[in-house]
């Protein structure tokens, strides 16, 4: 794992840094016309800086994945449903009170085996921003998404889902129509399917609502797509106040591809075109396309069972933890 | 004697001042207006389940800090504090007891570790608790008390929602009933996941029980959210929750449950 | 089957058969002064008076059951759960937007054994009976029905379900909620179920409302209960404006216990204290506990694709048609 | 020649004349406004089906008065009326057809047949289609319209629904596709059963498709509803069907279909 040295990040962090810096010159200019020398606290002050400096620049990088996986010019589910699968047919409605359009789903065609693709929907145009929530999706969405997921189980069709999100919405009709629930049931759900499910990260991955349709036997994630609990925006307003906080929160949250492969959430890393997948859209859709089949043909021949199975000892095996047989309140 | 009193304390939801002595033989419930106050898992499992039952499961369980976490604290500290603080090495103890007789496992959340937020360690001792209860074929009843996820295990904290979902899942192909109880708080990820997907789900009164919370709403909406935002009165009126029951009441409410699934 | 011989009744019955009074009066006075007899037309008249008061006193025999399935006094769900069952607890809420209390659904114990009991509510004062819509359910209640049966599937709990509605809630919000989904769908439960099912109408069986919680492998009638396709009011409406309407339609229904143990939709009728339920609660009570031990006992060792396999044949087999082999439109 | 032009007809929505022969060629839609006008069971398998290719099972099966009925008339004479009137001797046809090639089980609901309300013959042709697809594996596809309930069948029409269903159920757990087609206007005890249970359901523009009719809900609540009150928009909105699809693209579409759920 990517481990760094610093532990502690103080509340103001720039402003800490520029003190160390400013203190380091200071011990630096007494040195110089005292002769007396400061060795070991330059040093300590030194290493901190460029620790900080290290830091800084790693949150840099981070970010700039974090609004790679936010443009607006990817290829969102839309394009790869319709550059991806022949045949498709949009599904619409949860059969209760409401059609969800920040979640597509439908059937159709890849390599002339029927699928189902379920994918999170963020609109191509300021009208469809809106009309779609920018991709937040109410209880109904989940249930609409639950309802083509048990359609698909029941006649064998695989899953492919495609997550790119902000999260589940946040708001009082949501909450009232049951957010919470309908996250659980939809990964219950998932749960209890009998047919393949791969799943892609291919922009932004935000927390619950994300989830609710990732529990995939195979989850692939776009190079410069993000995978976390919670926005960087969201951790740096718990954190700090600093306006360098999202940054520092998106590195520290370790919600790149890279990092989820490390830590053995994902399954694969899809490259993007140089640039980002925004460069070129179509030779994106068609690299995407062809991890898809090769995904698929990866499950062809185990059965229904099995992928349960697999796909309930794939995510109950995630976690980081120590088992120490000491008493940790020996002394109380 | 100059043995000291134990000083006044105030009811956070009707100002009073209370005695500490009767809040505590009380449950933690104010004397004067009802508001159910936290309570740690020690007392909850105390309170709920017969005397000298519980038997501790998977205690020597302790989270790292794999992502070396920074944050006004680093990670490794906040768990040392939040060991120190709550008396307990994680936010729920898991183990075996029995409720007026009733074997069962029981898991309960303590919200004053680190806000009951849900880490490898939450979810690792919820599949062990569940793997218990399918292998010796006890019901699930879980006391839920969390913030969400845990913020400083990253995207293996979200994990855990779909973690204890599937360890729920082969809960139900087992035919083993599985009862929540919501106290507050309950939001975010543990709301989410292993709490609603419950058999029965039941609230302690004047509890918050949402996914989003209040402010996180509120930043959304632009608008302030109704007085009883995420209360379990608004809840059991939408239709999340299976029934509001004092805490008073809830080793016999369980034990009539448990009779009735001991079929 | 009962038949009877009318088989038109004009627009305006009442009128209809004074006008024929008066007809047949003015014959005999012709024939009487004049010495000419009518006899055939005399006899004719006679008969279709006759028929007439014939229909119009099964009608009122009728319309007094109609009364008593309604009467406020009977024994409501409310009272026969309290009564007949030990240890019952209420599970609330459609887990999704709302609690719908004209439903009633929990868990208890009979003779020994957990069910999940399931009945329409009413309401016993005007205060509950606002709160709870009259017993006319929203798509919720059908969906937390739907959820505790589903349950109840799962442990293995027979399900006793209490009939007494006007029929599924009419209203604008009932319609954007998905109410004929919500009836479809709970029938679809109650055939996917792999436990017992034991119906009682207790009261008013109103329609696709009442008919939604009534898949039973066994289904009682109290004997005046009813149960119909239509309420007598809404049938007239469409037939007649006369105000005896309803009366007539309730007749031509065949609404009631007999009835419908005669055409098969029943499996038993259970007979009331004398003048109707409500004369003696109590008794009431204890006579359809009896019952329904009766009734779980007969499906003790059933199991359950036995159970599921019963309850489709039962149904299936419903109706009444003739098969002709001659061609309605040979002469087209 | 003193051959008749056919009468001019009005369209039903906007009111304007219409040429009738381009009205037949148009499917029964308004050139102008689009509204999809009436149109009959044996002309809905013409549209829907390969030339030739609907072969009618059931045809023999009557409807018989047990009840007695009485109405204005008796059900027996209204039986007579609707079957001079529509051409058919019951609300549905049934047979085997294929589309685009595709063989499939085809129901055809008749609005012409006493409002397409459901009876003992319609739910038996319904079963018999059922058994049909199961046995032939043959996917489902019903065109409904109906005002629900047949009333002079009494109890035994609202069984239908109970019994429709049933043979959904067993097409389901034989993993047979059951797609729904919802025409003009579709309400009561067709809507409340076979209909909402398909694995697809696909809405003609402009069709009224509720539980209960404005008419009742109007007296329900005592107030106008809303002008798109059941339309196939308002349910698309609510969730309650999968797509509006115009009826000259219904074939297109359910071959579509057809080629997706045969894997
Ligand atoms: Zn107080
Ligand atoms: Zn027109």
């Amino acid at each position: 794992m990517d481990l760094n040295e610093i532990k502690e990040i103080p509340k103001n962090y720039f402003k800490e840094t520029l003190r160390s810096f400013f203190k380091l010159e200071k011990l630096k200019r007494i040195s110089h016309f005292s002769g007396v020398h400061f060795n070991d606290a330059e040093k300590e002050l030194a290493k901190k800086i460029e620790n900080y400096k290290k830091v800084e620049k790693e949150a840099i990088k981070t970010w700039k994945i974090v609004e790679l996986s936010r443009n607006e010019n990817r290829p969102h589910t839309p394009d790869y449903i319709s550059n991806i699968f022949e045949d498709f047919i949009e599904l619409s409605g949860d059969r209760q009170t409401a059609e969800d359009k920040s979640i597509t789903a439908g059937l159709g065609k890849i390599n002339g085996a029927t699928v189902a693709v379920i994918g999170h929907n963020k609109g191509k145009d300021i009208k469809e921003r809106v009309e779609f929530n920018f991709g937040m999706s109410m209880p109904q969405g989940y249930r609409k998404s639950q309802r083509v997921m048990q359609l698909a189980g029941r006649f064998g069709f695989p899953i492919i889902t495609f997550i790119d999100t902000p999260g589940a919405y946040a708001a009082l009709e949501a909450e009232d129509s049951g957010q919470a629930s309908a996250i659980a049931k939809s990964l219950l759900t998932m749960f209890e399917l009998e047919v393949p499910v791969i799943v892609v990260l291919i922009g932004e991955g935000g927390s619950g609502g994300a989830l609710a349709l990732a529990i995939g036997n195979y989850v692939m994630m776009l190079e410069n797509s993000t995978y976390s609990v919670i926005s960087p925006e969201g951790c740096a307003a718990i954190l700090w106040n600093d306006p360098s906080g999202s940054k520092l929160a998106a590195r520290a949250l370790k919600l790149t591809s890279r990092s989820l492969l490390h830590m053995g959430v994902i399954d694969r890393i899809i490259f993007e075109p140089l640039g980002g997948a925004q460069t070129d859209p179509v030779r994106m859709v068609r690299i995407l396309k062809r991890y898809i089949v090769l995904a698929l043909d990866k499950f062809k021949n185990t059965d229904g069972k099995q992928l349960k199975e697999q796909r309930a000892q794939k995510f109950e095996t995630m976690g980081f933890l120590a088992e120490s047989s000491q008493d940790l309140f020996s002394d109380k | 004697m100059d043995k000291k009193q134990p000083e006044k304390i105030k009811c956070k939801n009707c100002n009073k001042e209370i005695d500490p002595d009767e809040f505590l033989i009380n449950f933690n419930i104010c004397p004067n207006c009802g508001y159910h106050g936290y309570v740690g898992a020690m007392k909850r499992i105390q309170i709920t389940s017969d005397e000298g039952s519980f038997n501790e499961m998977a205690q020597d369980l302790n989270s790292v800090d794999f992502l070396n976490f920074y944050d006004l604290k680093s990670y490794s500290s906040r768990l040392t504090e939040a060991r120190l603080k709550s008396g307990l090495n994680e936010a729920i103890v898991v183990g075996d007891a029995r409720i007026n007789g009733f074997r069962t496992s029981l898991g309960v959340m303590d919200f004053s570790f680190m806000g009951g937020s849900m880490g490898s360690v939450v979810g690792e001792k919820i599949k062990i608790l569940a793997d218990y209860s399918i292998a010796n074929k006890l019901p699930l009843i879980i006391f839920c008390a969390s913030g969400g996820a845990r913020m400083q295990e990253g995207i293996i904290s979200l994990m855990q929602m779909a973690k204890t979902v599937s360890c729920i899942n082969r809960l139900r192909e087992n035919k083993i009933p599985y009862i929540c109880l919501i106290t507050n708080p309950t939001t975010g990820g543990v709301s989410a996941s292993f709490a609603t997907v419950a058999d029965i789900i039941i609230s302690e009164p004047g509890t918050l029980f949402c996914f989003a919370g209040p402010r996180v709403v509120e930043q959304t909406i632009k608008k302030a959210v109704p007085p009883d935002f995420g209360s379990a009165e608004r809840n059991l009126r939408n239709g999340q929750v299976d029934m509001i029951v004092e805490r008073k009441d809830i080793k016999d409410i369980l034990a009539r449950l448990l009779k009735l699934f001991k079929n």
